[in-house]
């Protein structure tokens, strides 16, 4: 979807760099919510998805581990897998008692299987038919997908040249069952192509696509 | 990484990872932290959560995986001329030869800042990082002027930083919309000639291979 | 600016017919907000400017008439027209007495400009030297304005015809002293050549653009 | 118009324009009601605000423009070919006929649905609208749903209205990016050849003239 979380060239959300912003994040609990979303086995699919469908107004005001958290709960009770009782029961739990811990629920095989992606390394594959070559001048597509993709709004409609390919990969969509894959491409853009003369010298921008965003250039 | 500011975690050392607020800490718990735990202790209630899954993970990208991989390989490319051309041809190879592998980071691509060119990497559409090599990213990488402003202003972002650049430069900015991860190879900073690699890899600070930052000199590192 | 108020072609906002929608407001202060922010002399400049200069996420958790409210305010202060105390004590004042009535201060000759303005018609001007003619093909440059302007997001880069030369124009700046004047085109694009093919048939978008927006199409 | 559902501000008939709740309403004072007044209390101490301009501006748009305006317009279409060709080719001048002039309508065109052509219209980075035909706007018309998805999307909006059009019909979304206003010419309705302008006003709601509704037939009006 062209949801909220398409940043790329958007402006009004001033500084980047601000105190405290090198930090990789501020309380404990962040990183285990996200990793709870991540390793639920609920069946809640991508959570970039689950993300991107929170509501835009709710995406800006939360925090970056806000919003993991968020999409983690509304993706549980959405399919499901949690009940809003529950969720408020086990809260009031730890609210009232501030001993009270969370309990345990160990799957010593599933732990080793994590441990062992945590070492290992599965690149891609090659291509197997790539449409396109380095060199290539490609146009992105026009496009207005609803569902979850890969394609920043910022380079539809501009032409860019094929530096790399990537390799091939599945294609993302909302249906985690959907098996299609296709190549993926890095392709060059000049900025002068997407933003065209701006205050800054003309630099290059570079994005990683799916051959099924590129047509070739006409 | 003594000079990189993400050495943050004191109050949870004694879990290793990420984990809630001992109660002993004075603060009662936020909202945020009380609503992630009734999360995850509803999903061990049904069965649907591993906690030592979770741990075993927090546990990696905490601590194996980080900042100080990505400064050792930088180091070993600054310093290994056959190293830096595989490095450059196959990242992904070359990074697994130092073990640094694993979700995030499975495909690696690493891009050379010369004199002629600087490379910075944003993921605009969520925060994609190359774990393995860097462990999670910071706050600013995650940040919505971040992610709307690297592809479309990428001097003034720099210029935050510090990072100001001769207009004959090349600006490179790889969005990571796909599933390769970035890594950044600063300029290998003057007078380190006789420092050996595990003396560089103290100069290599986190920002410097996302491009938000040089290499630092011997006298700064 | 290319910020938030932007919102051509961005999903996540759900419904557009809900209960209630149809009513043109809901409180009696709202409409006065509005009025009061748009007559003040203070010189605010563009209220559309000042509302796009809200915090992208405020401007999404807000409602209408909330906008106007806090881009008067925001503006009145930066501009120093008025202080935060000067807006703090009138709320308590007004919390304190339910009864307090807003002071008056009337200016008889505005309240006639305005009452004669409210009955006068000024249309568009010609405009002087168009550069294009109705059935040009135009393309609309790719930018990265960081001033106002009027020029939505959603057609950069795409081909479009003229349709209408709707007259001449102030274009649209920061600064209301600035008196560069163009053309303005009401200029028509294939829903194709913005969204690509979508769940519904094809359609037509005719955008009104200032001639500065515009080239010849290659 | 009283099919139309915007006839809402009985508690501020005492006034006859948005003003604020009068003291003897049973309600607190929202903040945002009493940010306003501190607002204008400020800028009138500073002598900065005209409330009698205010005030007649707020009679004008509340009371002198509304959709009686463009609805008669319409009717007037229907019934005079003359005027009806005249208003199509300038609708400033046409509309000026009937006195409908003023702020946020003095470059009027007037779009004609037919049996091929539905127009709609939108202002997707405001709220731009033609207030001396229609007053102020429809909470819809201003909401972010509105103003992302007509442009975009248009049937599926138009069928949240209950307005469903066979697909040979070409929807024309027109956005008010400039400082033209539009106003929609809907088909008149089927039965109507006895009927006088009088009576075809009443058959025009507001919506019918924005594109997100027919015209209503004689049983309905």
């Amino acid at each position: 979807m062209d949801g909220i979380h398409d940043l790329g060239g958007m402006q009004g959300f001033g500084r980047v760099n601000t105190p405290d912003s090198g930090r990789t994040h501020d309380e404990p609990w962040e990183v285990r919510a996200q990793f709870v979303g991540l390793l639920s086995k609920a069946g809640t699919g991508s959570m970039r998805r689950r993300i991107e469908e929170l509501a835009p107004a709710e995406y800006l005001a939360s925090s970056y581990y806000v919003r993991w958290l968020a999409a983690a709960e509304n993706t549980h009770l959405r399919i499901g897998a949690l009940s809003a009782d529950d969720l408020e029961r086990w809260y009031r739990h730890f609210e009232a008692d501030p001993a009270a811990e969370v309990p345990r629920g160990d799957d010593p095989a599933l732990a080793e299987r994590v441990t062992a992606r945590l070492s290992s390394g599965r690149p891609l594959p090659d291509a197997a038919a790539p449409a396109f070559r380095p060199g290539d001048t490609v146009l992105v597509r026009r496009m207005h997908p609803t569902w979850h993709h890969r394609c920043p709004r910022y380079v539809r409609g501009a032409l860019g040249t094929i530096t790399f390919v990537c390799g091939q990969d599945r294609v993302p969509y909302d249906d985690p069952t959907v098996e299609e894959v296709a190549a993926v491409y890095t392709v060059q853009f000049s900025s002068l192509d997407l933003w065209g003369r701006t205050d800054e010298p003309p630099f290059t921008v570079l994005v990683d696509l799916w051959e099924n965003y590129l047509e070739a250039a006409p | 990484m003594s000079h990189d500011h993400d050495d943050h975690d004191d109050h949870d050392h004694d879990h290793g990872h990420s984990h809630y607020d001992s109660p002993k800490s004075r603060r009662p718990r936020s909202s945020f932290e009380l609503r992630t735990m009734a999360l995850e202790a509803a999903l061990v209630e049904k069965g649907l959560l591993a906690t030592d899954a979770v741990d075993a993970f927090l546990d990696g990208i905490e601590h194996t995986m980080g900042p100080h991989n990505g400064a050792r390989v930088v180091a070993r490319a600054w310093t290994d001329p056959a190293f830096k051309a595989r490095l450059l041809a196959d990242g992904s190879a070359a990074v697994a030869e130092l073990g640094y592998t694993g979700p995030e980071g499975d495909t690696v691509r690493v891009v050379e800042n010369t004199d002629a060119v600087h490379n910075m990497v944003v993921c605009t559409l969520c925060s994609c990082y190359p774990w393995p090599l860097l462990g999670l990213p910071p706050v600013w990488y995650k940040s919505f002027a971040y992610r709307a402003r690297a592809v479309s202003e990428p001097r003034a972002v720099l210029a935050e930083f510090g990072v100001t650049l001769p207009d004959t430069v090349e600006v490179r900015v790889w969005d990571s919309s796909a599933e390769v991860r970035y890594l950044v190879l600063p300029q290998r900073p003057a007078g380190t000639d006789g420092l050996g690699e595990d003396e560089l890899v103290a100069l290599v600070p986190r920002d410097a291979m996302i491009g938000t930052a040089f290499a630092a000199s011997p006298a700064q590192g």
